[in-house]
């Protein structure tokens, strides 16, 4: 139990203390690598496919954290309105690419009758 | 309320704070679960009306009112059954998804002049938002469901909805065009005054895009003729048609949230929100923002008129789907792309060069301006630069 | 995720002073949890459609992250289109996997423990960049955001109206976005109609069951009396129960 | 073939692979109008083929009809097409009438011309109001129930059922009219007549009735020979064909001197001794727009009939006479009688061997023949267009599963 509590103490600041650039950027991160891993790993299309939407979602966290002007601490200057205008433009071209994607995907589903990209060797010498 | 707390009854802040929200969230809650139960009533009174029949008249109380507690009761003592082949987790959850995403955006939703769950700067935006999210309740019971007829309702309503969004939100900008805030209590607040200054009577191409409005809602919350999902004589029950008991209940109480957001929507959007076609009020030299209570007084009547004509909408809507044969689903589609968007679009232009045109509207003085300069906002030949502030607020007509 | 319990364990515990609770901190601990959670999630599931829900649902967190930071704007613009987008990608998953072996293609073991090694070491690699700075660590007090629908709206025809950051290029010199929000709207066109040609439905001369049944010779009697398909049926029943 | 296949707009090949789906449509649906099960084989939402099947019903009730007296039989007969039972009754009697060779009073004649044809509006008003239920509108169809009911009280008033009558019997009635019921009549037809013109509002003419309706379901008049269809389905692709007027002696005897148009599009149009709805210009001959406005003219007709009947009964003086008793006995032989019934030709064969219980009985069911095109119908049609088809020919499961 105490080991607990004396592990979690340092946790309590989570609560206690604002929320600063680096908490959006750990949770950035973790959208980031999920994605990655998820696009590395699946052999599904669709599932590649939501890899790359984690993955830009995560840049988007940290694209709104910099341009948040209240998580700005001393020393640092927020990216302002530029910011949110990339993430912005981001959605834009993730839902585009989403669109393309999906059309890709659904070509390849017809020709070979399942969306494995594993089995996508076509052009392998 | 919060303010109350702390400082008269000397509640800790967060204590203070944590009453207040969670006041809100039970009066909207009950705006739904109520509204819901009152709906289901009169729905069935309608139907009766129009059926040359009574409706419910035994179960109790005056004109079998007790009637839809009754049948609540029976939804929550029937047996919850879940098909064999069904996917568990997602078809516990669909119906709470449905429910959440109909209750959000209650949240956004003003019911008078500061009356509000939380006020945000892109409350309309928000609503039709979360809106869209109902959808995947739909669907996810659909295919959970494991039933061929659940999946063919949830396609339908995939299909259908997602297709509706873009002229709904269309329709939707046009007010947002015209009051220059994406804030509905703003949009509300710029329509107050007579009659006329409600944006339906704004210009023709407004009063036009009020009924493909009304058309888009009309499907996008999948009441008749736009009821494929759950289709009858089709689909059995559509998307729901596995469910039972209180779940299914959760599908119909997000369906009547919906049909009183998409009401209340259209009374803020285009009829002058919580405001009367007689500023009695303001006749009466009563205003709602000054915060003592007479002020609270104008704002319950406020209220009492958004929600009576947001229970209007739901009346109408009531009347048509015990009135018209339901649609098919490419008929539907076809309302869709070949109607409802273009009309949509052409409105939506002819409402900005109209803005253009006519600031004023047609007869000055009768309306209030519909767009406001704000300090610093003028475009000019090398950027923006500064507007004196003595024409702030003052409407200025921008050269195209 | 496991911050959670142990918070509670702490809550439980140690005399926490309530009032000393930052909300906003609070609210950002959950959506931020559900983000990540189901970030996560989305990566362990098999099935195709549970996938897309988790992944609704750490959209949907992050959005209200994005509203927590003062992204009002960009937050409903994530509920709208991104988890609306996704939406339309579980429906095509649903589509796509009627059959059972669609629903879940796994990856090999091998796959996940070399994934599993590369994602920790690029998270470490990640975290270690996040903290490394330290004014990104240190958040500012009492600075209230400005409504930013209205900027963003008008930077994208081109007008800046936000007020500058600090050392940021005068009013009237800063970039509008006309430009880029042009070549977006084009973009989007684009893909459109080339998303839509890609998956377009064309139109055959004969239906592709009828071709296959035209090459049964039809009944003479079926000739006088032409009717769309008809040749198809006297080719056969599939049905359960057919005809004799 | 091709050009028609160019023309159709329902055909589209998607280029996705797409898999095809079995599904069960029925026997419990809300929309197969009693235990039909239509196994669809669907392609998204659209249908590729249509498969009914049928005999959740079955009863023996032939066989039961060798075991029985021929006046026995009659209640069976109520439970055939239990929508026009009176209809069925005639059908039968008029087949033992036809193999004894006998021949029932004047004022019998007249009267069972009064009661089928009340008969035929009841069972019209349900198929119609049953349709709009199945194209997702409620209100007609209690609309129409409400006019129905009307009907039953004045048969329950005549016979003392509501449903099941055997009210004409071989030989006869069973009963005369009571006192004031003639009068009860005419004002119920008084009533009924502008509520029709209600109906042609929220169905007939209703622009979305319409799209659903129009151009589905197309079956050419060769198509509904060539299955055997009848009644308003057949008059609805613009045959000209109606028992009443083309059928047996025996049969059109019944309606000899009653004045009375079939109908069915003849030169392009309706018969005009009514002011109608104008036909749409989406609607093509042969589809379910067509043979729902025939059965809806059908029942302005059959409300003219009765009429005359009225005028005609109350002319004939003397006793209605009574029917044959249960035991007489018939000629050896056997009698193939069709009558028109509201679903379509119903026919009733039976060979005696001279005593009073048929030694063969067989019955031709409209309905069987008609919901036998439905597959042919709905080929290529969407899911949601099954429902307007099948509905459209307006089928009784008793009467097909017998």
């Amino acid at each position: 139990m105490n080991i607990v509590v004396a592990s979690a103490v340092p946790l309590l600041g989570l609560i206690t203390e604002p929320v600063s650039v680096a908490h959006y950027l750990v949770v950035g991160a973790i959208l980031f690598v999920s994605g990655v891993v998820c696009m590395a790993m699946k052999r599904n299309a669709l599932g590649v496919l939501m890899g790359i939407e984690l993955v830009l979602n995560g840049a988007n966290v940290n694209f709104v954290a910099f341009a948040s002007p209240y998580l700005q601490g001393e020393g640092s200057r927020s990216l302002g309105l530029d910011g949110q205008v990339i993430a912005l433009f981001v959605i834009l071209l993730a839902a585009a690419e989403a669109a393309v994607a999906l059309a890709i995907t659904l070509n390849f589903y017809n020709n070979h009758a399942t969306v494995d990209v594993d089995r996508a060797d076509d052009l392998k010498g | 309320m919060a303010e109350f707390l702390i400082n008269t009854v000397r509640l800790p802040a967060w204590l203070a704070w944590s009453v207040t929200a969670g006041v809100a969230a039970a009066l909207i809650l009950n705006v739904i679960a109520g509204g819901a139960l009152v709906f289901i009533w009169a729905e069935r009174k309608i139907a009766g009306r129009i059926q040359d029949r009574l409706g419910p008249t035994r179960t109790g109380g005056k004109f079998g009112w007790l009637q839809s507690l009754a049948d609540g009761l029976k939804l929550l003592a029937k047996e919850d059954l879940m098909p064999d082949g069904a996917d568990g987790m997602l078809f516990r959850l669909a119906p709470y998804v449905s429910f959440c995403a109909s209750f959000c955006a209650f949240i956004a939703l003003p019911f008078a002049f500061d009356f509000i769950g939380q006020r945000m700067n892109v409350g309309v935006f928000f609503v039709i938002a979360v809106l869209g999210i109902e959808v995947f309740g739909v669907i996810l019971a659909g295919y959970a469901s494991a039933s061929k007829w659940s999946l063919f309702g949830a396609m339908r309503e995939a299909a259908q909805v997602v297709s509706y969004e873009v002229p709904l939100g269309m329709c939707v900008v046009v007010p947002v065009m015209l009051a220059g805030s994406m804030d509905l209590v703003t949009i509300a607040e710029k329509q107050a005054g007579w009659l006329t200054n409600w944006y339906l009577f704004h210009d023709p191409f407004t009063f036009v895009i009020f009924w493909v409005y009304v058309t888009c809602a009309v499907a996008s919350v999948n009441r008749a003729p736009f009821d494929l999902a759950e289709a009858e004589s089709e689909l059995v029950a559509g998307f729901h048609t596995e469910y039972s008991g209180l779940r299914w209940s959760y599908f119909f109480m997000a369906e009547y949230g919906s049909m009183f957001l998409v009401s209340a929507l259209a009374a803020l959007l285009f009829l002058g929100g919580w405001n009367g076609p007689v500023p009695v009020a303001s006749l009466l030299g009563l205003s709602e923002g000054t915060g003592d209570t007479a002020s609270y007084f104008v704002r319950l009547l406020g209220m009492a008129n958004l929600l009576g004509k947001a229970s209007l909408g739901v009346l109408i809507m009531m009347w048509i789907r015990w009135t018209l044969p339901r649609l098919r689903i490419d008929q539907v589609m076809m309302t869709c792309l070949k109607y409802c968007t273009p009309l949509a679009a052409a409105m939506f232009l002819g409402a900005m060069l109209w803005q253009i045109a006519l600031p004023g509207g047609l007869v000055p003085g009768l309306r209030r301006p519909a767009g406001e300069i704000r300090e610093g906002w003028l475009p000019g030949p090398g950027g923006a630069f500064k507007v004196r502030s003595a024409d702030v607020g003052k409407v200025v007509q921008v050269s195209p | 995720m496991s911050a959670l319990p142990m918070i509670a364990g702490a809550l439980i515990a140690a005399p926490l002073p309530v009032a000393a609770i930052n909300w906003h901190s609070l609210f950002f601990l959950l959506f931020a949890s559900v983000s990540c959670g189901f970030a996560v999630a989305v990566v362990a599931a098999d099935n195709v459609v549970r996938m897309a829900f988790y992944l609704v649902l750490s959209l949907g967190a992050t959005a209200g992250l994005f509203f927590l930071a003062g992204a009002e704007f960009l937050g409903a613009m994530q509920l709208m289109i991104y988890v609306g987008g996704t939406l339309v990608l579980l429906v095509f998953g649903v589509m796509l996997t009627a059959q059972a072996p669609l629903v879940a293609i796994k990856g090999s073991g091998r796959d996940r423990v070399l994934a599993g090694i590369v994602g920790v070491a690029l998270l470490a690699l990640l975290l270690q960049a996040a903290f490394s700075v330290k004014p990104w660590r240190a958040p500012a007090a009492g600075v209230v955001a400005e409504p930013a629908a209205t900027p963003i709206g008008m930077s994208l025809v081109g007008v800046r109206v936000d007020e500058p950051a600090v050392g940021a290029p005068a009013a009237n010199k800063r970039p509008g976005y006309m430009l880029p929000f042009e070549i977006v709207s084009i973009h989007l066109l684009v893909v459109l109609v080339g998303a839509a040609y890609l998956a377009r439905a064309k139109r055959r001369k004969v239906p592709r069951a009828i071709e296959v049944a035209a090459s049964v010779e039809p009944p003479a009697s079926v000739a006088e009396h032409a009717s769309i398909g008809r040749e198809r049926h006297r080719s056969g029943s599939v049905l359960a129960g057919g005809r004799p | 073939m091709a050009q028609m296949l160019d023309d159709d707009p329902r055909i589209i090949e998607f280029d996705v692979r797409t898999d095809e789906m079995l599904v069960n449509m029925g026997p419990q649906h809300p929309s197969t109008h009693g235990v039909l099960r239509l196994v669809l084989r669907t392609d998204g939402e659209v249908v590729s083929e249509v498969e009914p099947h049928i005999g959740y019903l079955h009863r023996c009730a032939e066989k039961i009809g060798e075991n029985l007296t021929h006046r026995q039989w009659i209640p069976y007969t109520d439970r055939m097409d239990y929508l026009a039972a009176m209809n069925m009754n005639l059908g039968w009697a008029l087949a033992v009438e036809k193999l004894m060779k006998y021949q029932v009073s004047e004022k019998a004649r007249h009267l069972r011309v009064l009661i089928v044809e009340l008969n035929r509006i009841a069972s019209h008003l349900v198929g119609m109001g049953a349709y709009g239920l199945d194209l997702g509108t409620f209100s007609p169809f209690l609309y129409a129930f409400r006019e129905r009911e009307k009907i039953l009280d004045l048969f329950e008033e005549a016979c003392g059922a509501r449903l099941t009558y055997s009210y004409i019997t071989v030989g006869g009635l069973t009963a005369d009219l009571p006192s004031g019921w003639l009068v009860k009549c005419e004002a119920f037809l008084e009533q009924f007549e502008p509520i029709i013109q209600e109906y042609h509002a929220l169905l007939t003419t209703n622009a979305i009735f319409v799209k659903r309706t129009a151009n589905i379901g197309v079956m050419s008049p060769e198509l509904a020979i060539e299955y055997g269809c009848s009644g308003p389905v057949l008059r609805g692709s613009g045959v000209d064909q109606d028992m009443r007027r083309d059928g047996e002696a025996i049969y059109t005897a019944m309606y000899d001197s009653y004045a009375f148009e079939v109908a069915v599009m003849k030169d392009g149009h309706y018969p005009r001794d009514h002011v109608y709805p104008a036909v749409p210009a989406d609607a093509v001959l042969g589809d379910c727009w067509h043979r729902f406005f025939v059965r809806m003219l059908e029942v302005v007709q059959s409300m003219d009939l009765v009429r005359q009947a009225i005028d005609r009964y109350s002319a004939c003086k003397g006793p209605l006479g009574e029917p044959l008793k249960l035991t007489e006995k018939m000629p050896a032989g056997d009698a193939y009688l069709e009558t028109e019934c509201p679903k379509g030709q119903m026919g009733f064969y039976l060979v005696s061997d001279g005593s009073a219980i048929p030694w063969r009985v067989r019955a031709r069911s409209s309905s069987f023949s008609n919901l036998a095109v439905a597959h042919e119908l709905c080929r290529g049609c969407l899911i949601a267009d099954v429902p307007a088809i099948v509905g459209s020919l307006d089928i009784v499961m008793g009467e097909i599963d017998r």
